[in-house]
């Protein structure tokens, strides 16, 4: 929990007035960011994620599974958010629940697509291999482990790294007995392809403090915060997936223009991002 | 003194002062039960369902179906779960996460009332011998809680079982069921494109609803001092604390006779009034139930009557 | 009516209740505890208090009431729930709880073995244990297993066989007072002792009116049996010392 | 009793067919422009609401759009909780949860995190509009039971809460009505029900106080063209102004009944 003095909090507020953020950025700007990619060797892709003093990383697993109810030809995405207690004592025992059910879902929103699997990060249909019978499930697992604000906004960076440094094992479907049976498989766990990362979404959260709204808020400045939209928006502009937080109401005029200056911020923000992860994984892969 | 002062500080002589002239605060004679009602159908995702109402006593029961593999002992019988759950909503007493210890006393007593009764022959619940069966999971919501809930919750889960219709299913050689579709009854599978189902070899068993054997219906008394009050609400059960429940069915058999402790003891006087009283309960009940169930259905009634 | 004995598994009278054992104090942290069989149905009761409780339990008017039923094996469920409320209602008749206001009893009952009539046992065995324990009481109670069989005979103290073959079952809890020390019960006192209503019922399967009726007749006779067992195997001696208490 | 293998305990039958057990999404829209139940692309479905429907609590509501139904009652205000900290205004506290017969499979595994993440979308829906400072140091619960879930089960939840908490007598700013809607191809669907849910492109949840003109709670799933994200959003908040004079007049029509 932040505690702020009286003239700490107007302090705060000023410089957000006048467009001079404490740290010396302006209201769009975005604090800067390192992302280290492959930071987990057992997982099938991971990413790591440093936005000013937040900290957090994401891992993707694959495994075979059914494809969902009603959907044969779509493979499906699993996401799970935790809070470790490193991130602040609060989060200790059960307390990071609420919170990471909240990251959870608003995740979820902007990656999993529509009920149907339209606009989702990774294309569905590329993670199929035998029709209603076996399809790839990528276990998304992030971690928090520090917290100065704006988590979401990280964690889809972090997931757009790991998701982009994710090997997909080849499969092969041997020839199956029976339609009732479960088909045999042959995975090859030395040779894989990489995912198609160009519609993963990157999330920009617009948070309101006082009449003006900002890009990228540290702990400080979320504490003063009277609403926030969070929107999912990917390399063509497209929004997939918003959320609005915090507990008082907005204008939809408002709203309309915190979209716009998302999706504005989204352009210079998505090529920076896309530049650091590749060059994160040529690190990683001269390492 | 005023009225309402003397009810808070006093409530008990507060009341007896009306027992005295054998007539209760609401104005009901000590004997009559509340105003009662039955509608059938309430829910569609159920595959049976009942809202009913006693006084301000509102359940709603639903019967949700699932097919399981019957048991090795029992394999032409299906099965019945029984749960009474009283959310947060039905009473200012029932906090969420915490779980109520009435539910769990009432959810016991209503299975066990539905047992005794043998109101289901599970037979009945038989898809295909050793195979395939019914299980049926009966749920119990209260949502307004005023008294007299095990009579209300017994009512809402014999209305429901009475509106329950089990699906036309066929069924494969090796025990596989699939739906079919009602409007062709018994013609086409509705998965017939699915090249897993053998059409050839599947039995078919049609829609129809469950032969039920005599109905329970439960009536709630209180005892105190010299007075009987049927069909106590809220506010009589935390005053007068000592009570009797008679459930019995509509062929005047006792099925349960439930007195849990209580100040006053039941002497052979008081309990064949008792059981008078709830003969005449279960009568009117069951009109009203059947009055519901004819409403409800185009065929006449299904319930067995004598 | 023929065979009536022979109908029953052990080969009792149809009216014949089993032996019964009562062993008190047997518990050394325990206020209170008695363990009571009927042959091979037995229950371990122990009584804690009054003791302070906190809370929502404390009532400035009464001392609270709690039961606790450790069935003899696993953990305990909806049927345990249900049993300790009937216990616990049919106790706070008699127990005299006005003269411990603001504090707390507790009644642990620990199933050992069930060979039928296991809810009548545990409230013989709980009305023991509250004895041992000096819980003042304005009397005792005696509970019994009662059931109609195929036949339509009626049989007393039922063996789980019988329980599970009969068409149903009921058990009875009745109270026992000493005529001298009757203090507030009106309804009672023009009562003969043989009209005495019960404090409990609870039943399983279905009978008929008639057969529920001859079954209280029964049950009646065989709790005064009991009850007289109690009184003796307590000792005449601690139970007038009790009485003269309240006295 | 053995449960059994779950091929069988997978497909529910139910009196209308399952579409999940369908491998093929059904067309949303009929060539002349109509929905599955008859309705057009902008049309709402049929809204019933009542208020004082548990008489144990201090309000309450119940709803009925299509083929949801909802019921709502607010307990309060009371002592809050031991545990909780001093607090100098009012609380209010949540508690959404679905009935087992609900939904089409009996206690899907997801369904406790879908009763979870509704309460905190009903609190944030709802806080802002209460008055909390008028109720200071006590706690208003609300809570809500979706006894058969029909599609825009959320949405149906919030506006029948505020109507509950209306009845309850709680001061409020305004009320909340909330509007679902969900998106096919080219068109949008307002109001979704179940099917039109399950398989559309997208969806949009709405809650505003209408005569504040603020949006109190707003999530959307799937993927938006821009221009369609503002429409959508307009519709939902026309949507939104009607259901209000709907509640409006049905709360004056109870209070009217009620006063006779």
């Amino acid at each position: 929990m932040v505690a702020l003095s009286a003239a700490e909090v107007r302090f705060i507020q000023g410089g957000i007035a006048h467009d001079l953020r404490s740290d010396g950025r302006g209201r769009y700007h975005f604090r800067p960011f390192s992302i280290q990619s492959g930071v987990i060797p057992q997982a099938n892709g991971s990413g790591r994620c440093k936005l000013g003093a937040t900290d957090v990383i994401a891992s993707v697993k694959a495994e075979l599974g059914r494809p969902p109810a009603g959907r044969p030809n779509h493979g499906s995405l699993v996401i799970s958010v935790e809070c470790s207690p490193t991130a602040a004592p609060e989060f200790e025992g059960r307390g990071g629940e609420d919170l990471s059910l909240e990251l959870q879902r608003a995740l979820e929103r902007s990656l999993l697509g529509g009920p149907n699997g339209a606009g989702a990060a990774i294309d569905l249909s590329s993670l199929h291999l035998l029709e209603g019978k076996v399809c790839w499930v990528l276990y998304i697992d992030t971690l928090v482990l520090s917290s100065d604000g704006n988590l979401l906004d990280a964690l889809s960076i972090a997931i757009k790294a790991a998701l982009s440094n994710t090997g997909i094992p080849k499969v092969e479907v041997l020839a199956s007995t029976s339609a009732d049976e479960d088909p045999e498989l042959d995975v090859d766990n030395e040779e894989s392809s990489p995912l198609d990362i160009s519609q993963v979404p990157i999330t920009i959260t617009l948070t309101k403090v006082g009449r003006h709204y900002i890009v990228d808020a540290t702990a400080e400045e979320e504490s003063q915060m009277t609403a926030a939209v969070s929107v999912a928006v990917n390399r063509k502009g497209i929004v997939s997936g918003l959320t609005k937080r915090g507990g008082i109401g907005l204008d939809p005029s408002i709203l309309a223009d915190m979209i716009s200056v998302a999706r504005h911020v989204s352009q210079t923000l998505i090529p920076t991002v896309d530049a650091e992860i590749a060059a994160s994984e040529s690190r990683a892969a001269g390492s | 003194m005023e009225v309402e002062a003397f009810k808070r500080l006093y409530p008990l002589p507060f009341y007896e002062r009306y027992l005295d002239s054998s007539v209760r605060p609401d104005g009901r004679p000590l004997g009559r039960a509340r105003p009662t009602s039955v509608s059938l159908g309430a829910v569609s995702t159920a595959d049976g369902s009942a809202l009913v109402k006693i006084g301000n006593t509102t359940m709603l029961a639903g019967v949700k179906l699932e097919v399981m593999v019957p048991s090795q002992e029992t394999p032409d019988q299906g099965s019945i779960t029984v749960d009474f759950q009283m959310p947060p909503i039905c009473s200012p007493l029932v906090r969420p996460g915490r779980p109520v210890e009435a539910a769990s006393v009432i959810s016991e007593q209503l299975s066990n009332v539905l047992t005794s009764s043998e109101l289901v022959n599970l037979s009945e619940l038989c898809i295909a011998p050793g195979k395939a069966a019914w299980m049926a999971y009966l749920d119990v919501y209260c949502l307004d809680a005023d008294g007299s809930l095990l009579d209300t919750a017994l009512l809402a889960s014999v209305a429901a079982l009475a509106h329950l219709q089990l699906p036309a299913v066929s069924v494969s050689e090796e025990g596989r069921v699939y739906p079919v579709s009602s409007s062709t009854s018994g013609d086409v599978s509705m998965e017939g494109a699915e090249t897993s189902i053998k059409v050839k070899g599947n039995s078919i068993s049609p829609r129809r609803r469950l032969k039920l054997g005599a109905a329970p219906f439960a009536l709630t008394c209180m005892v105190h001092k010299k007075h009987l009050l049927a069909d106590p609400c809220a506010e009589e059960e935390t005053l007068l604390q000592c009570s009797i429940t008679i459930t019995m069915n509509q062929m005047g058999r006792l099925v349960s006779f439930y007195k849990p402790g209580g100040a006053v003891p039941a002497t052979t006087a008081i309990v064949k009034e008792c059981i008078s009283l709830a003969r005449r309960r279960a009568r009117e009940v069951q009109q009203i139930l059947k009055e519901a169930l004819e409403d409800h259905i185009e065929s006449p009634s299904l319930m067995q009557t004598d | 009516m023929a065979g009536e004995a022979l109908s029953r598994p052990d080969g009792r009278a149809g009216n014949q209740i089993r032996p019964l054992v009562c062993t008190r104090s047997l518990l050394s942290r325990a206020d209170g505890s008695a363990q009571w069989s009927q042959e091979n149905t037995t229950v371990l009761a122990a009584v804690y208090g009054p003791k302070s409780v906190t809370g929502k339990k404390e009532n400035p008017e009464y001392a609270s009431l709690e039961v606790i039923w450790k069935p003899k094996s696993g953990l305990s469920g909806k049927f345990e729930k249900e049993a300790e409320l009937i216990v616990k209602r049919s106790l706070e008749s008699i127990i005299l709880a006005a003269l411990y206001p603001n504090l707390g009893i507790s009644i642990i009952l620990q199933v050992i073995n069930d060979d039928g009539s296991l809810l009548a046992c545990a409230m013989n065995a709980a009305c023991a244990a509250l004895v041992d324990a000096g819980i003042p009481l304005s009397g005792l109670i005696a509970a019994v297993s009662c059931g109609v069989t195929v036949n339509n005979e009626v049989v007393l103290d039922l063996l789980k066989s019988e329980e599970q073959k009969n068409v149903a079952h009921v058990c009875l809890v009745f109270p026992s007072q000493p005529v001298s020390v009757v203090l507030e019960l009106p309804s009672n006192v023009d009562e003969k002792p043989e009209k005495q209503g019960f404090i409990t019922c609870v039943m399983r399967g279905a009978m008929d009116v008639d057969q529920y009726l001859t079954c209280v007749d029964q049950g009646r006779a065989a709790s005064a049996e009991i009850a007289k067992f109690l009184r003796k195997s307590l000792g005449q001696s601690q139970v007038w010392a009790l009485l003269s208490f309240l006295l | 009793m053995s449960r059994a293998a779950s091929t069988y305990a997978v497909p529910s039958y139910n009196a209308t067919p399952d579409l999940s057990v369908k491998g093929v999404p059904p067309s949303l829209l009929s060539p002349e422009g109509s929905r599955l139940d008859g309705r057009l692309p902008h049309e709402c479905r049929p809204a019933y609401m009542k208020t004082g429907a548990v008489n144990a609590a201090a309000g309450s509501a119940y709803a009925e759009f299509g083929q949801t139904k909802v019921i709502v009652s607010v307990y309060g205000p009371r002592e809050s909780k031991k545990a909780q900290a001093f607090s100098d205004i009012g609380r209010l506290n949540c508690d959404v949860k679905f009935a087992s017969f609900s939904t089409s499979v009996r206690g899907k595994a997801s369904q406790g995190m879908e009763e979870k993440e509704y309460t905190g979308m009903l609190h944030k829906a709802l806080e802002c509009a209460v008055a909390l400072h008028t109720f200071p140091k006590t706690t208003v619960d609300v809570f809500a039971l979706i006894l058969q879930s029909g599609g825009g089960d959320l949405a149906v939840v919030i506006s029948c809460a505020s109507m509950a908490l209306a009845d309850a007598g709680i001061v409020m700013y305004d009320l909340v009505p909330a509007v679902s809607l969900s998106c096919t191809g080219s068109e949008v669907l307002l109001d979704a029900s179940m099917e039109e849910e399950r398989w559309g492109d997208g969806g949009m949840i709405v809650a505003a106080m209408t005569s504040r003109n603020e949006i109190t709670q707003l999530t959307m799933t799937g993927e938006w063209p821009s221009t369609k994200v503002s429409e959508a959003l307009q519709l939902c908040l026309d949507a939104c102004l009607k259901l209000a004079e709907l509640m409006r007049s049905c709360l004056k029509e109870q209070v009217v009944a009620g006063g006779q």
